[in-house]
């Protein structure tokens, strides 16, 4: 018996900070200012695309991940990040549409400011809906 | 092979079909060659003209040709239209929306009933013209669709 | 010991299904009679309710929104509110486009694999549309129709099939058919806590706004619809899930529910959830319930 | 080919959709195939013809086409062919309800 509850207790406390982890990351992004924190000029292009890296990483874990005319956020980090370490001022993002692969091109600073911006916006939606999605609800918070 | 079949059978056809009142069946695609070759250029629809070429003039009039078509295709794929002229014997459909001019051609046989539904596509707005051909006279109906690029979804 | 802690577990499940049990669908009901009166208040008469329709024109009010549309009708989605649009899908269902579909459904339905055994072992009725999705409390996970032809496939050493169209898509097609023509109504059952909490997850995720374009499902399906986004009009959340397999005319072919899920979130700006995955099948819960008692009239055409 | 024909109150209506791409010369560039679609459709009872239209590339992907004609024709056979640029054509009956 006494064993169970060890084994109920440290699975709890998993839990628990699991999820205080998860919480940690979502209230970040929530006070994030996204104009401040994805300004390339003020951080530099490598710290916004550490940044894009960090809040999308858990925007994915969350299945909440920005995907923009066939191109995910993933693939905006992922592309972005590899321009920059090549010095390269433009991106060149590809995406499948009906089988055949399409291009997209992109400043290199700008596609940073978008996918740093799309991966926080991500996760502030999401801690924004915790408290505003009722009142769309007929019969709870949307009256009309 | 097939083709000279499919011949041999339209032929059978006009036999069993040179009755008095309906008027010899015919394959437009062969009796009408140029009819479905008729352009629609830029600002030159070319419906009159694939008129002409099929009952040899393009004078028509209002009244008893009918067209029932939709104000907004729901997809331009698929555009459910309606033809039909009381006592017609013949009754062609034209649009000005695509690289040609002509639809499709009715002869209306001997206990036939001049009113045709079919679905036509349409790659533009333009308008849908019918004209239909009642004791020799031609009566013409047309009528604007609008077709929209389908917006929502996968 | 290990025995011991099932035994307790299992005892603890008993006592609270016994508690409150036949009581887990309340909230969802209520979810369900609430948005029933919104719709048709909203439907009432649009030319009145204009507050509803900021962004259509006198005429669309006048001419084509019909008045007093009731709870059934929203099965027709957004027809039920476009006259103009209805009667080209008249004109289109006096022969479907789709018929093929679900007799090519009947003969896969029958046809055996490779293990001689063949559907019927997986579902004995075909009626079955209106039954999905449910619960299982075993699995303790949503199941869907799709889900459930995948998992039959599988589990007689099948390949799965692609879950958006093709051959799933017709299977369901005929299934959707055998059910209309039973006349069977959508018949969803939430019958524990587990249960309950899934249809409450889904119904957050309806209502959560998600995407760049920060749209909830319900921005468009409930708040909007009926209102117009260029050329289309908004389908309502309630009917939404009766009509599927669709055949739609911008696809030209048929699809599943799966698959036009997906297009709600590519039109959202976000990643499309897979049709496997924990959310969708938790929203699709969700939202057949929303439609719970509405009859199967699926396969169907939609713009 | 789905025919469905009834005859009713004297007047026999038929409803038909035929099996064909329809694909236009335009689609046919954008897909790089072949231009092909129905160019002539018959219908008869017995050896009379009820209907006979000459079509183009412009109606829609598995065309339908809907007609009536004079007569009660219960309990007899339509036969229906088409035909198309290819020069494959195809023929189907069905009894009239």
């Amino acid at each position: 018996m006494k064993r169970l509850h060890k084994i109920l207790l440290t699975a709890g406390l998993g839990v628990l900070t699991m999820g205080s982890l998860q919480a940690d990351l979502l209230q970040d992004a929530a006070a994030a200012d996204v104009k401040k924190v994805c300004d390339v000029q003020a951080n530099g292009l490598d710290k916004v695309l550490a940044t894009a890296a960090m809040y999308n990483a858990e925007a994915v874990k969350l299945g909440i991940e920005f995907k923009r005319l066939g191109v995910t956020n993933s693939n905006y980090v992922k592309t972005t990040t590899e321009a920059a370490k090549a010095k390269k001022k433009e991106v060149v993002l590809e995406y499948k549409k009906k089988g055949k692969v399409k291009k997209q091109k992109l400043a290199t600073d700008y596609a940073a400011w978008r996918a740093c911006s799309f991966a926080i916006r991500a996760l502030q939606q999401k801690a924004e809906a915790e408290s505003t999605w009722r009142l769309a609800v007929p019969g709870d918070g949307y009256k009309y | 092979m097939e083709r000279r079949k499919f011949l041999g059978l339209g032929a059978g056809i006009l036999a069993a079909t040179m009755v008095p009142m309906s008027i010899s069946a015919q394959n437009y695609r062969e009796t009408k060659i140029d009819l479905w070759k008729v352009k629609n250029e830029k600002g030159k629809p070319g419906v009159d003209a694939a008129i002409k070429a099929l009952f040899g003039t393009d004078k028509t009039e209002e009244g008893k040709a009918k067209l029932k078509a939709p104000d907004i295709a729901e997809n331009g794929a698929v555009i459910p239209i309606t033809a039909k002229a009381e006592g017609a014997s013949r009754i062609a459909v034209f649009q000005d929306a695509n690289p040609e001019s002509a639809v499709a051609v009715f002869d209306v046989p001997k206990n036939g009933i001049a009113d045709y539904s079919i679905r036509i596509k349409m790659q533009q707005t333009g308008n849908v013209v019918v004209v239909a051909e009642v004791d020799g006279k031609l009566y013409k109906a047309s009528k604007t669709v609008k077709v929209t690029i389908g917006g929502c979804g996968g | 010991m290990l025995l011991k802690v099932v035994k307790i577990s299992a005892l603890v499940a008993i006592t609270a299904c016994t508690l409150n049990a036949g009581s887990f669908n309340t909230q969802a009901e209520k979810d369900r009679q609430a948005l029933v009166t919104y719709m048709e208040a909203k439907f009432k008469d649009a030319d009145k309710n204009r507050a509803f329709f900021p962004y259509s024109s006198d005429d669309e009010l006048k001419n084509n929104f019909p008045k007093n549309i009731k709870e059934k009708d929203f099965a027709l989605g957004s027809y039920a509110f476009n006259s103009r649009g209805k009667s080209q899908y008249d004109d289109i269902k006096e022969m479907p486009p789709y018929e093929d579909a679900i007799d090519a459904g009947e003969e896969l339905y029958g046809k055996k694999f490779a293990n001689g055994k063949s559907f019927k072992e997986c579902f004995p009725k075909t009626d079955i549309a209106g039954n999905y999705p449910y619960f299982d409390d075993k699995k303790a996970a949503v199941v869907t129709l799709t889900a459930a032809i995948n998992d039959c496939l599988v589990a007689n050493g099948e390949k799965k099939w692609n879950e958006k169209k093709g051959k799933l898509a017709k299977l369901q097609a005929y299934f959707s058919f055998q059910s209309q023509e039973a006349g069977k109504k959508l018949d969803i059952k939430i019958d524990s806590q587990a249960a309950a909490d899934a249809y409450e997850r889904g119904k957050k995720e309806y209502y959560s706004q998600r995407g760049y374009l920060k749209l909830s499902c319900a921005t468009c399906h409930v708040q909007g619809a009926g209102q117009r986004v260029r050329a289309e009009y908004m389908s309502p959340l309630l009917g939404q899930v009766t009509h599927f397999p669709v055949f739609r005319l911008k696809w030209n072919s048929l699809g599943t529910l799966e698959r036009r899920m997906n297009g709600c979130n590519k039109d959202q700006g976000e990643n499309p959830h897979k049709p496997k995955s924990k959310w969708m099948k938790e929203l699709l819960y969700f939202m057949a319930y929303m439609s719970n008692g509405m009859a199967v009239d699926g396969p169907d055409i939609r713009k | 080919m789905r025919i469905k024909a009834k005859s009713k109150g004297g007047v026999t209506t038929a409803k038909v959709m035929a099996k064909h791409p329809m694909m236009s010369y335009a689609e046919a560039e954008k897909k790089g195939k072949k231009a092909n679609f129905i160019t002539y459709v018959i219908a008869k009872v017995g050896d009379e013809t009820v209907y006979e239209a000459s079509t183009s590339q412009f109606l829609s992907k598995n065309p339908y086409l809907k007609f009536a004609f004079k007569g009660d024709h219960k309990g007899k056979e339509i036969t229906i062919t088409w035909s198309d640029l290819s020069g494959k054509s195809k023929t189907d009956s069905k009894k009239i309800k």
